[in-house]
């Protein structure tokens, strides 16, 4: 909203948001690790134990920045997160042979869900928030209503997805980072991301443009809605079974909002990525490995953390012009 | 549209569901709780920690440790006022070991399941701990954590379970079945055929709160009482009040409150008062609050419990691993008394908060009464 | 639109349709409950569905003030949960100190109102974020507090704001303490929109905040102000949970949520610009008559937040749809 | 006619509820000329070509590219048919660099795959063709207006657009950069480009045009070559009478003392500024895009203020760090743009107008009554001849004068003593202006004081008592009334032969 006509901005070159986050966060975790004497915390192990802590938020996260980036917001995905780890382990009932059912059947649901949050959004004009709020809504109570049928528990071999590794290297992270180099090419490389910025930086310019704005934003909430799924099925590898808390539990719906706009990822969309969302993911992880580490008490965690939020949003959002509301 | 969704999440959620539901209604576990319930516990009399029921012992040899150790635990989390005061009770039993103990490693798993397993594996792979004890935050999600912990050193159980038995031992209170089961029958005891009983619980699909339910249901059944209504208050005072004033308008008479945890039975009394009936047959649990409002309105009730004193067990039974003496397992079942009018003087302690649990054996532990945020 | 003249013809008053909308649900909602209960059409019945909603209203009210202005208020459930355990905790029993912890209490909430309303308009930090973290922190702080339990008791006194109902009162029967409080609230929010010119100026801040800002309003005063009355609000709402149940450790959780969502029923618009008072009383009116049907048709709990999450999508639907009809 | 016509839209019909947009409009355009529209806001010209671009559907008529008739329900399918068309508001997206702001919407890509160093490539070369001298990888926000106007072109261009339909495409420009995007045209002209070209500034219009048509309330007037054309011809066919005095007659008496002054001030925009306004008295600031005209409008209502130097009020020194000191102050702004900073465009009319009465209010004002009653700001917006249905009515639904002048109530409810206007005109009807040009004079007259921030340089001279010209952040001379374009040209540009010793500011 700003217009000061003359403005001229020297621009001087700055690191990238994710590249600062990231620096600061791993350096969060080693210096605290150093000063408590845990350095076996900086053993290979231990790092990966560290970057096992992003994966679940990581998933989620990234398919939030799709959302936000093409200017809308994803408060369902907690919900769904739980529906897709419940619907997994009742359908698998530990059977490997039905693991691909399983999977396909939740990335069914994660496409339905999907294309309703991007109908409600993009045809029905209904706010995002109020919409995505309301379907998490009717699928958490869905899903509370009928987990007394839908118990079960996920195939061995699927746990492998959670627990197994190459080469020292779990698997899980194998797949949040083939997940999010993919995720970073489509936004950097292809048409879709570049339709992407283009309906979040200014939807109408974008639809005069010849865009249609409609299935870009019906197709980002696609994205968010199979992330969220890929962190469900991921949750139901790690957990054996799911249930209907889980995505509650973990406030993956605003957490995945907080970091990515953290990793510097704008609310009012056109601008961020996913390498700024997955710095803020190991922010988080940093901080739950170091206040682990030092001991600090539950609640005062939670102090703590509510208020690195709002300071590492602060950082880069103090410098906007015009106002934020 | 919305109509549409909630249809189709339906049919999505329930196609293929060949119903096959966990059963929360386990005939067998209900008869051996009951038995449990009636059993004299084995060890030292007027300390319910260190007692057991049953025969089973387990050798801890191979675990033996000299010098001092370095115990950790992985809580799920104090996210109700039961495990406030069962981690300051294993802070404090802690604390009459410092010359065995040299470091009391805690982390708080904040109620994730996914925390709680990065947790576990961080404390394993840190190398400090000598042995490792887990409150786990749900059953099966904690279990392969659990199972990759034991490779490397004793790993000790309580509250929930774990779907293994490579714990070395696993301590409990009788369990749900028996909280159900002695509620039940009291409030059976009390009441007629045909009268009316309103089920207050915290939540459904957990576990440890579905048996309590499932217990009480068979016997109500049996007893020709009806259940009006089971309805889910998610421990919110507000909530739970609201609910029992929404029945008492409906102007159904309501004999009895079945509740399957009682920290929020004196809100439930409370709408009575309000509506200015008398008090119905009441089932709460060990809390302060609802024992001192017995007390002073005579209420007909009982406190079944689900004793907080399993968290100083944990700290006894690792460190008796680590002497190498032997110790109750594979499972360490708890003793699991309820107050019953007899003995309700002996429970209620003004210095105590509201949300004190009375059977937290902490009497006699440092610190007490501050430390649980008593009054001197 | 290119021909203005004609288009202007069609009068437009999108504030009384907004109130309209509001007041239509509740009476619906009300009806269906009358219906299914007809007892809840005696005075008695209708003064304690309004004690017990009055929290929901006069957190609406609160959330209200910072949706006009263009932003959320999500810290408001943290606040009140933070008012339960700090009344308990330093009252303690000792009924002499109740009104001086009352007096502590709306210092606490001023302070985190005035703390959200600095991040949002100083540090520009998104006010669904800035307040997110506001929600944490003061979470934790509250609970840190107390230790994760209630602690110490709430006097009589303390608790009669929530609880007592004064009897044989003319006209209405009987009337609770706590929906003299709810009127006097609204009263006072009715007054701070309409009776002062803080309305227009946070309508307009919340329509066009540079617009505002060059036309000399003060921007920043009223973004902070909206947060501190949302936080006002937050602390009265405790202090009448507190009331009503007494001490627990949730007493505020997902208020802030049903909050929003009920100013939105009732037609306020999110990210600002329209709105009023009544938006909020209707639409939390209409949210409480929807719980409590919901209760009374006995439906299994879970598939109440089904119900409700359905509903919020339809009002704001069925705003959306007149909205594109009219244009 | 020999030539097939590129575009023939004929019998065009479109009606909104309540309101009839267009009235079997015909309209055509030749390969390789320039056809304006002329017609005051609400004359149908946008809705024509929004038809045209495929926002909106006609009720009726036709439409031919090159003889073949064509229906499109999306933008996109006009923009496939060789459509392209040039918005006043610009379209771009700020955190985007320039390359991927011209392919926005048609990236080169294969099989979804973006081909990032073609796209440069091209960018590049449709950026030289435009005369636009930047970095196709550079950000688009950190570009001035002009070069993002560029931009636009290029993207335009970049479809090979058969038609290309500017819309006030100079609105935003200043006199030196409207030139360079002339001759752009004319290029393109030259190269068969059919071009529709939609402007307010009639001395544009009579210099690019090769026809022009008139459209009144939805119908066409008539279509004439320029040739036949004169200006008061089209401006009485556009208004529908004689509008002789388009400008106000000059002042009779001279002005009065010093209102407003500003001595030795300086900010990051500009220095050295000694500047002042006396009562009774119009003074236009022009100068180029980035002279820092704007900059002296923003410090002047404390938007930008000035980090040294002095302002007077009445002689006495003011502090003027915020806009609602400036507003306290009795300095009253309207900024160029009026939807982005001018106005709440969903608050009612008379909310708008009572928008600064409100914010200097105490905060226990009571509304509704004394200078804020509804019949106080209503008397007000009468005064200022504000047209609508009902001043409770969305100020969103007016016309751009209407807006204007509601704004102008707004200063006049508060009874500043200085109005500084930003492009006051701009995007306003011939007729709306001229009642702009008159309130301007009329307030004047009584004693306040006018600053006129404009790139259009024949308003400036029309109404400006004397014209200050901005240099490179330095006020490079004034201009008396009656001066020419050229005169306060030579200042704008730096080529007056005054001696110029710093390189830059």
């Amino acid at each position: 909203m700003t217009t000061d006509i003359t403005r001229i901005t020297p621009r001087a070159p700055r690191l990238p948001v994710s590249v600062l986050l990231a620096g600061l966060s791993l350096g969060f975790y080693i210096i605290i690790a150093l000063s408590t004497g845990e350095t076996a915390q900086l053993s290979p192990s231990g790092i990966l134990g560290l970057f096992q802590r992003m994966v679940a938020l990581g998933l989620v996260a990234i398919g939030q920045t799709f959302v936000i980036l093409v200017g809308s917001i994803d408060l369902s995905v907690a919900a769904l997160i739980s529906a897709v780890a419940v619907l997994a382990s009742h359908v698998m009932q530990g059977d490997p042979t039905m693991m691909l059912p399983a999977i396909v059947l939740c990335l069914g649901l994660c496409l339905m869900v999907g294309l309703i949050n991007g109908a409600l959004v993009a045809y029905g004009g209904i706010n995002p928030l109020i919409a995505t709020l309301g379907t998490g809504l009717v699928i958490q109570g869905v899903l509370a209503a009928s987990f007394g049928m839908l118990q079960g528990a996920v195939a061995r071999e699927f746990q492998v997805l959670a627990y197994g590794g190459l080469l020292g290297v779990p698997y899980s992270l194998v797949l949040l980072a083939a997940l999010s180099l993919a995720a970073a090419f489509v936004l950097d490389r292809t048409l879709f991301g570049a339709r992407i910025y283009a309906v979040g930086g200014n939807p109408d310019g974008a639809r005069l443009a010849g865009i249609r704005t409609e299935q870009v934003i019906l197709s980002a909430h696609v994205v968010a809605s199979l992330f969220a799924g890929a962190s469900g099925l991921y949750l139901a590898a790690r957990l054996q079974s799911g249930t209907p808390w889980i995505g509650r539990d973990g406030i993956y719906d605003l957490e995945s909002i907080a970091v990515t706009v953290i990793g510097g990822t704008i609310l009012a969309g056109g601008k961020g990525g996913v390498a700024g969302t997955l710095a803020g993911v190991l922010l988080f992880a940093s901080l739950d490995a170091g206040f682990n580490m030092l001991g600090i008490d539950a609640f005062l965690k939670q102090v703590l953390r509510g208020a690195i939020v709002i300071a590492a949003v602060a950082v880069h959002a103090v410098r906007t012009k015009g106002h934020v509301a | 549209m919305t109509f549409r969704t909630l249809m189709a999440t339906t049919v999505a959620l329930t196609f293929a569901s060949q119903a096959l539901a966990q059963d929360f209604n386990d005939p067998a576990e209900f008869k051996k709780q009951r038995e449990q319930l009636a059993m004299t516990p084995q060890g030292p009399e007027g300390q319910p920690w260190a007692q057991h029921l049953g025969e089973g012992m387990v050798d801890t040899v191979k675990y033996k440790k000299d010098g001092q150790v370095t115990l950790c635990f992985s809580n799920a989390g104090v996210f109700n006022p039961w495990r406030v005061v069962g981690l300051n009770n294993l802070n404090a039993e802690a604390d009459l070991h410092k010359d065995r103990l040299k470091e009391l490693i805690v982390v708080d798993a904040e109620g994730k399941d996914d925390k709680q397993i990065s947790d576990i594996e961080a404390l394993v792979s840190g190398g400090k701990c000598d042995a490792l004890i887990v409150s786990p935050n749900t059953t099966a999600a904690l279990t392969p954590a659990v199972e990759a912990a034991c490779d490397k050193l004793p790993v000790i159980v309580f509250d929930r379970g774990v779907n293994t038995s490579c714990p070395v031992t696993y301590i409990h209170p009788v369990g749900g079945y028996g909280f159900g089961i002695t509620s039940g029958e009291f409030i059976a005891g009390k009441l007629k055929k045909g009268d009316n009983v309103l089920a207050l619980r915290i939540m459904p699909g957990v576990d440890v709160l579905e048996t309590r339910y499932s217990a009480a249901k068979n016997i109500f059944d049996e007893a020709g009482i009806n259940v009006i209504g089971s309805e889910f208050t998610g421990s919110d005072r507000a909530k739970t009040k609201s609910v029992v004033e929404d029945y008492i308008n409906r102007g159904v008479k309501i004999d009895a409150v079945w509740m399957d945890a009682g920290d929020t039975a004196t809100a439930a009394l409370e709408a009575f008062e309000d509506a200015g009936l008398p008090y119905p047959v009441i089932s709460g649990e060990d809390q302060q609050d609802f024992l001192r409002k017995w007390q002073s309105d005579k209420l007909t009730a009982i406190g079944p419990s689900y004793p907080t004193y399993q968290w100083r067990t944990a700290v006894i039974a690792a460190l008796d691993v680590l002497d190498g003496k032997q110790v109750p397992g594979p499972e360490w079942v708890l003793p699991q008394p309820a107050i019953t009018q007899d003995v309700l003087a002996d429970y209620v302690d003004e210095r105590m908060p509201p949300l004190h649990y009375s059977l937290c054996g902490c009497q006699d532990l440092p610190g007490y009464p501050e430390r649980w945020g008593g009054k001197k | 639109m290119t021909t203005a003249p004609q288009a202007s013809a069609l009068p437009r008053r999108p504030a009384r349709i907004a109130l309209n909308a509001g007041l239509v649900i509740f009476v619906v909602l009300y009806a269906a409950i009358a219906f299914i209960q007809p007892n809840y059409l005696e005075p008695g019945l209708f003064m304690n569905f309004l004690r017990r909603a009055a929290p929901l209203v006069i957190l609406a009210c609160g959330q209200l003030y910072v949706i006009l202005t263009g932003g959320f208020d999500l810290s408001m459930g943290a606040v009140a949960t933070l008012v339960v355990l700090a009344a308990s905790i330093l009252i303690n029993g000792d009924p002499e100190t109740t009104w001086a912890v009352i007096g502590a209490l709306y210092v606490m909430g001023i302070a985190v109102g005035l703390v959200n309303g600095l991040v949002v308009a100083f540090l520009k930090v998104p006010s669904i974020i800035a307040t997110l973290g506001a929600m944490l922190s003061v979470n934790g702080l509250a609970l840190a507090w107390s230790g994760g339990a209630a602690r110490g008791d709430l006097p009589e006194n303390f608790r009669n704001l929530g609880r007592l109902v004064l009897r044989d009162v003319p006209f209405v029967g009987t009337l609770p303490l706590a929906v003299i409080v709810l009127l006097g609230f609204v009263a006072i929010a009715w007054w701070g929109l309409n009776g002062t010119v803080y309305g227009k100026r946070a309508l307009v801040v919340g329509d066009n905040p540079r617009a505002a800002e060059l036309a000399g309003t003060p921007v920043a005063a009223t973004r902070i102000l909206a947060f501190v009355v949302s936080a006002v609000s937050a602390v009265t709402a405790g202090i009448l949970l507190g009331g009503f149940s007494g001490v627990s450790v949730n007493a505020g959780e997902g208020l802030e949520l049903q909050a929003i969502a009920a100013c939105v029923i009732g037609g306020a618009q999110l990210l600002g610009g329209r709105g009023s008072v009544w938006s909020a009383v209707f639409g939390a009116l209409s949210l409480f008559a929807l719980f409590t049907l919901l209760n009374l048709l006995g439906l299994p709990q879970a598939l109440r937040d089904s119900i409700q999450g359905a509903i919020l999508i339809a009002a704001v639907g069925a705003t959306v749809w007149r909205g594109r009809r009219r244009a | 006619m020999t030539v097939e016509p590129a575009l023939a839209m004929t019998g065009i019909r479109k009606a909104f509820p309540g309101v009839r947009a267009l009235d079997a409009v015909d309209f055509e355009c030749l390969p390789g000329e320039v056809h304006a529209i002329c017609g005051e806001n609400g004359a149908g010209k946008s809705t024509l070509m929004k038809i045209l671009g495929g926002s909106y559907r006609p009720d009726a008529g036709e439409i031919r590219l090159a003889g073949r008739a064509v229906h499109f329900t999306h933008p996109r399918q006009a923009a496939e048919a060789g459509i392209a068309i040039i918005h006043q508001e610009l379209s771009l997206l700020p955190h985007r660099t320039v390359a991927e702001n011209i392919f926005m919407g048609r990236e080169i890509a294969k099989r979804g795959m973006l081909d990032k160093a073609a796209m440069r490539d091209r960018a590049a070369g449709l950026l030289a063709r435009v005369g636009a001298d930047v970095d196709p990888q550079t950000l688009v926000s950190s570009l001035s207006i002009a070069v993002q106007q560029l931009v636009e072109i290029a993207k335009a261009l970049l479809l090979d657009a058969r038609i290309l339909v500017m819309d006030e495409p100079t609105a935003a420009l200043d006199e030196r950069d409207s030139r360079t995007l002339l001759n752009l045209v004319r290029i393109l002209r030259g190269e068969g480009v059919s071009i529709v070209y939609i402007s307010h500034r009639m001395p544009e219009v009579t210099a690019i045009a090769d026809r022009i048509t008139v459209l009144k309330d939805g119908r066409r007037i008539w279509t004439r070559r320029t040739g036949e054309a004169p200006v008061g011809e089209i401006v009485r066919a556009m208004v529908g009478r004689d509008l002789k005095d388009f400008y106000p007659a000059p002042p009779s008496s001279a002005p009065g003392p010093v209102l407003l002054a500003v001595e030795e001030g300086a900010n990051a925009y500009m220095r050295d500024i000694a500047f002042e306004v006396r009562t009774g008295e119009i003074v236009g600031v022009a100068g180029l895009e980035d002279s820092g005209k704007a900059a002296l409008a923003q410090a002047l209502v404390g938007d930008a203020p000035l980090t040294s130097g002095t302002v007077f009020l009445r002689g006495q020194p003011l502090a003027l760090r915020t806009p609602r000191q400036a507003t306290a102050a009795g300095i009253g702004y309207l900024p160029g743009d009026r939807k982005g900073e001018g106005l709440a465009l969903r608050q009612s009319v008379r909310d708008n107008a009572l928008l600064a009465l409100r914010a200097i209010a105490g905060l226990f004002t009571r509304p509704e009554h004394g200078r804020l009653a509804p019949d106080a700001i209503d008397e007000k917006l009468r005064a200022m001849d504000v047209r609508a249905a009902d001043f409770g009515q969305e100020i969103g639904t007016l016309s751009g004068g209407n807006q204007q002048k509601a704004i102008i109530a707004r200063w006049l409810a508060q009874e500043s003593d200085v109005l500084v206007f930003v492009e006051p005109t701009r995007g306003i009807d011939i007729a709306a202006k001229a009642a702009i040009y008159e309130t301007m004079r009329r307030f004047a007259d009584l004693g306040r004081g006018i600053v006129v921030v404009s790139s259009d340089m024949p308003e400036l001279i029309g109404i400006a008592d004397r014209i200050v010209v901005m240099h490179r952040g330095r006020m490079a001379g004034t201009v008396p009334r009656g001066a020419q374009e050229e005169d306060v040209m030579h200042l704008a540009l730096g080529t007056s032969g005054a001696p110029e010793k710093e390189e830059s500011p």
